[in-house]
């Protein structure tokens, strides 16, 4: 008999998509929206009671989804790393939907809000066994729920534009799942298995013996490129900038915190649980993901400054921080993966707060979304200024912000590297870029300007948007509260993740 | 041409220096007076810029795709040159686990057919996924043709019935004739192919598609308000949302017993399984036709 | 046997090439679905009955539905051309 | 080399198919078109899966009453993944031909080029 936390990984998934399938029983907006808040809530603290066991006993465990045990039946695995992901995807997805809601219930039709939270549910399950997955088919299958899911966020909101996005979004997440499929294909015809364990002991033997080596080689590669489309990996995030600048604020938040991550997390599990780092080195994979990393970080900067359109210069932004993710991992070191790991969570948590600010600020502008227009929107509603600015100086890297410490560990992950410094300056620039476009936002939402410019914003402004919103101020709050978190006790999160990381 | 534009855009950037553009609104008069510290290029440039930008994007886009295509070709033509042979019982693929599941099925699930016992119950949470997928698809799908002010407008109201109308008046009676004398026996099969999935070809999946196909069949040859008596808005989704529950939950139990030790009975599972499966297939495949067709249950 | 083999998989190959190259949306859809058809006769030589009834049903069949309605939303059915 | 390709003429073809598919998905310009170029892909990825689990001279994996026997039957495991695999590249088809549909009616045509150059026109 297995003790009973054990059961958590599962129920969490298990609740999401029962919750998935009440709401379109329920189908009143409101009520599901509700639904879903307490949902993200439940989960939330489920993974908190299994990150608590699971690290204070410093286990990690394979969970039979069935009676059949390991080769044969499916199997999840849950460590610390597992149920801290959790717990913040959990946490990130209620506040984004809570910070958001106010222009969800605008963005979208009545009639289609209760599907909306849907494929919301939905999409927490797929993200959840993405996470948990021990298997590489069932990993393939959530992939799957995962892309649905996450183009009818962005098209929920039924504009032109937004469906062209949708669609090309589509597209290359379906190129993106093709190659991995293809990989997942060529690696079973060298192997025969699917679990991840018996798959990396397959692995292992046959690297050892140098058998089948170009299958095995060419099988990893397709499987991270297809991965790193899905993950707006750099020459392959094209796709990225209009589906989730177009999007409505809430699925913005969460495609680029939660959905993007959710395909990098199922390439870290693979990296470090069926192929090994060293493999990964030896290969030559490694590298090839350190250089496209930190091309991402510098031409999404320089994207980003190009863009006058605010969501779309947090688009564009997100490029450059998913490259600091693929630069991590690209180091081939424990102490790089944890670096990328803790960047993860730091960009979880500051992109959906600058998403939600961002929105935020445009409505109380009267839904004007270019920069300029924007200006000394802070003034019209102080918390979302506020969380605008927390969340932007913490990814430039301000000292007692998450984001300066990922950056601190990312270097250090770095001096063990080869290319030492090529890594490190990559950073300082990109750093320099991530403050020139920061900057001036800052600036321009703070800057008061001439009542004669805002006067012809101020008449599109509705009186009703204007009001105090409570559950963004919520969410707003407890956001900044995290990113503060991050920054100042980051070293009992980085032991959970180095803990995670052993355990794996 | 590249010239001629240069030129005009020149020329405007020099108007616009020399203070004489007319701003098209009051609103970017203002801001074009004080423009911000980013705002460096008026607003006309920007657009030009991008418009150059998409057209070299489309320009060179195809070249790098093509490359890039080509490039994987070869490297997966090359490797599968170099995996196991085909056929060959020795390789890889046919390892303990596929040896297990031809021996022990029969035995361990009750299913003579080892895809159907494989991918119901040692791989279930894989087939939970997949009806997740299809549940979400359905749901995607009415979320884009569901009839709404953004979608539909009179017009199109209004050709529907008219199309609608010309049909009553002239049934088409090869379509009806061969319909009515085939869909029982579709109906019919189908409903073999589902419950008769432990013991041969089929199953849940198959037998649901056949029958999705069956209503599809009725639905054209009668006219969809035939069905939609029969099989109303509130029992299509009833039908639909019962069937992924009752399998959501069937296998909650089977999953949560089975990972803690605790021994039930399998028999009515896999059954209940099975069906619950083939409902959901049916209902997205019906729904799929009707939202493609009418945009309406 | 392996001549029927072979012939099929010329044919899929003649399929997967012609469809997207036709001049009519109505002529790739059905190049398409004759694709899809003899995908199932292979299922069937590949000794996975399963996969040949799904195909039928879902590969050639459903899709083959969806594709014609799209057509007529897209009013490509009775145009001359892409239209 | 000859030899190889006929041994393993199934993985043969269906890296062709394969290759069929991306080019249409990368090249083509018309929407629908690109639809389709994914469904081969995917059809092309099925066949090389199937393909590992045929073994000459087995038959179908419906096990006789009482005769176990694994060297009679073919491997089951590439049939069950390919048929999710085909009931979830089904629905994804469903999806972007629904997209499609959607499109026509706001903008009149599904070629790609036209459609980003008069999204570009609507979002200034």
């Amino acid at each position: 008999m297995r003790p009973f936390y054990e059961n958590l990984p599962f129920i969490c998934i298990f609740i999401a998509i029962i919750c998935g399938v009440l709401s379109a029983v329920i189908q009143d907006g409101r009520k599901v929206y509700r639904l879903a808040l307490m949902m993200t809530a439940v989960i939330a603290v489920l993974s908190v009671v299994l990150l608590y066991f699971l690290y204070t006993e410093d286990v990690s465990f394979v969970y039979s989804m069935g009676r059949f045990a390991a080769p044969y039946g499916n199997a999840i695995k849950a460590g610390p790393l597992q149920a801290l992901l959790a717990t913040v995807f959990a946490i990130v997805m209620g506040l984004s939907l809570l910070g958001g809601g106010h222009s969800l219930f605008q963005d979208i039709l009545p009639e289609k809000q209760g599907l909306y939270f849907v494929v919301t549910d939905l999409l927490m399950a797929g993200l959840l066994a993405l996470v948990y997955t021990n298997d590489m088919f069932t990993g393939y299958v959530f992939i799957e729920i995962t892309t649905i899911a996450a183009c009818a966020m962005v098209m929920a909101k039924d504009t032109g534009p937004n469906l062209i996005a949708t669609i090309r979004y589509l597209f290359m997440s379906l190129l993106g799942s093709g190659l991995f499929l293809i990989g997942l294909t060529l690696l079973n015809s060298v192997t025969g298995y699917l679990l991840m364990e018996p798959l990396a002991k397959a692995v292992a033997i046959l690297a050892e013996l140098g058998q089948y080596q170009r299958p095995l080689v060419v099988s990893i590669g397709l499987m991270v490129v297809g991965l790193g489309i899905k993950g707006a990996m750099f020459p392959f995030h094209l796709w990225l900038p209009d589906a989730h600048g177009g999007a409505t604020t809430s699925s913005s938040a969460i495609l680029s915190g939660l959905v993007l991550k959710g395909y990098i997390v199922l390439l870290i599990t693979l990296m470090t649980r069926v192929f090994g780092l060293q493999l990964m080195r030896k290969v030559g994979v490694s590298n090839i993901l350190l250089t496209l990393g930190l091309l991402g970080m510098i031409f999404g900067s320089l994207a980003a400054m190009r863009e006058y359109h605010v969501k779309r210069m947090l688009a564009n932004s997100s490029v450059a921080q998913i490259g600091y993710i693929f630069m991590g991992l690209g180091l081939g070191t424990e102490a790089g993966v944890a670096a990328a790991c803790f960047h993860i969570l730091v960009h979880a948590a500051c992109k959906p707060l600058l998403f939600i600010c961002a929105g935020r600020l445009s409505t109380v502008s009267g839904h004007h979304r270019s920069l300029k227009n924007l200006r000394g929107s802070a003034y019209r509603d102080v918390a979302a200024g506020v969380g605008f600015t927390v969340g932007a100086l913490s990814m430039i890297g301000i000292p007692l912000l998450g984001g300066f410490v990922s950056k601190l560990y990312l270097s250090e992950a770095a001096l063990e590297s080869p290319f030492m410094a090529v890594v490190l300056l990559t950073i300082a620039a990109s750093t320099v870029l991530n403050a020139l476009y920061y900057v001036p936002a800052i600036l321009a939402i703070w800057v008061r300007p001439a009542w004669e410019e805002v006067r012809f914003i101020m008449m599109d402004v509705k009186p009703e948007d204007t009001r105090f919103d409570r559950l963004f101020f919520i969410a707003d709050a407890v956001f900044i509260f995290l990113i503060f978190l991050l920054g100042i006790v980051y070293h009992p999160i980085l032991n959970v993740i180095r803990a995670g990381i052993r355990l794996m | 041409m590249s010239d001629g534009k240069e030129k005009s855009r020149w020329r405007r950037f020099a108007e616009w220096v020399n203070g004489d553009s007319v701003a098209r609104d009051p609103t970017t008069q203002y801001v074009m007076d004080r423009r911000p510290a980013r705002a460096r290029a008026p607003q006309e440039l920007h657009e030009e810029r991008e418009r150059l930008r998409l057209k070299k994007f489309l320009g060179l886009y195809p070249l790098a795709a093509s490359v890039l295509c080509l490039t994987l070709i070869a490297i997966l033509f090359a490797t599968v040159l170099c995996i196991p042979p085909f056929g060959q019982p020795g390789n890889p693929t046919n390892n303990e686990v596929s040896r297990h599941y031809l021996e022990y099925t029969e035995e361990e699930t009750g299913a003579t057919n080892a895809v159907t016992g494989m991918i119901l119950s040692y791989r279930g949470f894989d087939t939970l996924g997949e009806s997740c997928v299809l549940f979400l698809a359905v749901s995607s799908v009415m979320m884009l043709l569901q009839r709404d002010g953004n979608n539909t407008d009179e017009q199109t109201l209004l050709r529907l019935r008219r199309e609608d109308a010309i049909e009553r008046t002239h049934p088409d009676n090869i379509l009806r004739k061969s319909a009515k004398l085939l869909s029982p026996f579709i109906l019919l099969f189908s409903l073999y192919v589902l419950f008769n999935g432990e013991t041969s070809p089929g199953g849940g999946f198959s037998g649901g598609a056949v029958l999705g196909g069956g209503l599809i069949l009725y639905s054209a040859a009668y006219g969809p308000e035939q069905l939609s008596r029969l099989l109303t808005r509130r029992l299509y989704d009833g039908v639909r949302i019962a069937g992924l529950m009752a399998y959501a939950l069937t296998y909650g139990i089977y999953i949560f017993a089975g990972a803690n030790g605790i021994t039930v009975e399998m028999e009515w599972m896999m059954t209940v399984i099975d069906l619950a499966v083939g409902l959901v297939v049916a209902c997205t495949i019906y729904g799929f036709y009707t939202m493609f067709q009418r945009g309406k249950l | 046997m392996t001549v029927l083999e072979n012939i099929l998989l010329a044919g899929l190959v003649i399929c997967a090439a012609a469809a997207p190259l036709c001049k009519r949306l109505l002529a790739t859809v059905i190049v398409y679905l004759a694709f899809s058809v003899i995908l199932a006769v292979l299922w069937s030589i590949l000794q996975s009955p399963d996969l040949a009834i799904t195909e039928a049903a879902v590969g050639t069949g459903i899709s083959g539905i969806l594709f014609f309605l799209t057509l007529k939303k897209i009013r490509a059915l009775k145009g001359t051309q892409d239209e | 080399m000859l030899e190889a390709i006929s041994q393993n003429r199934f993985a043969v073809v269906a890296v062709i198919l394969f290759g069929i598919g991306l080019l249409n998905i990368m090249l083509q310009q018309n929407l629908l078109k690109k639809v389709v170029g994914f469904s081969i892909m995917d059809s092309a990825v099925f066949l090389l899966l199937a393909s590992l689990g045929y073994i000459e001279g087995h038959g179908a994996p419906i096990v006789e009453e009482g005769s176990a026997n694994a060297s009679l039957y073919i491997n089951p495991i590439p049939s069950g993944l390919v048929l999710t695999g085909i009931v979830v590249s089904v629905s994804v088809t469903a999806f972007s031909l629904a997209l499609i549909q959607r499109i026509y009616r706001h903008y009149g045509t599904i070629e790609l080029r036209e459609l980003l150059e008069r999204a570009k026109k609507e979002e200034d």
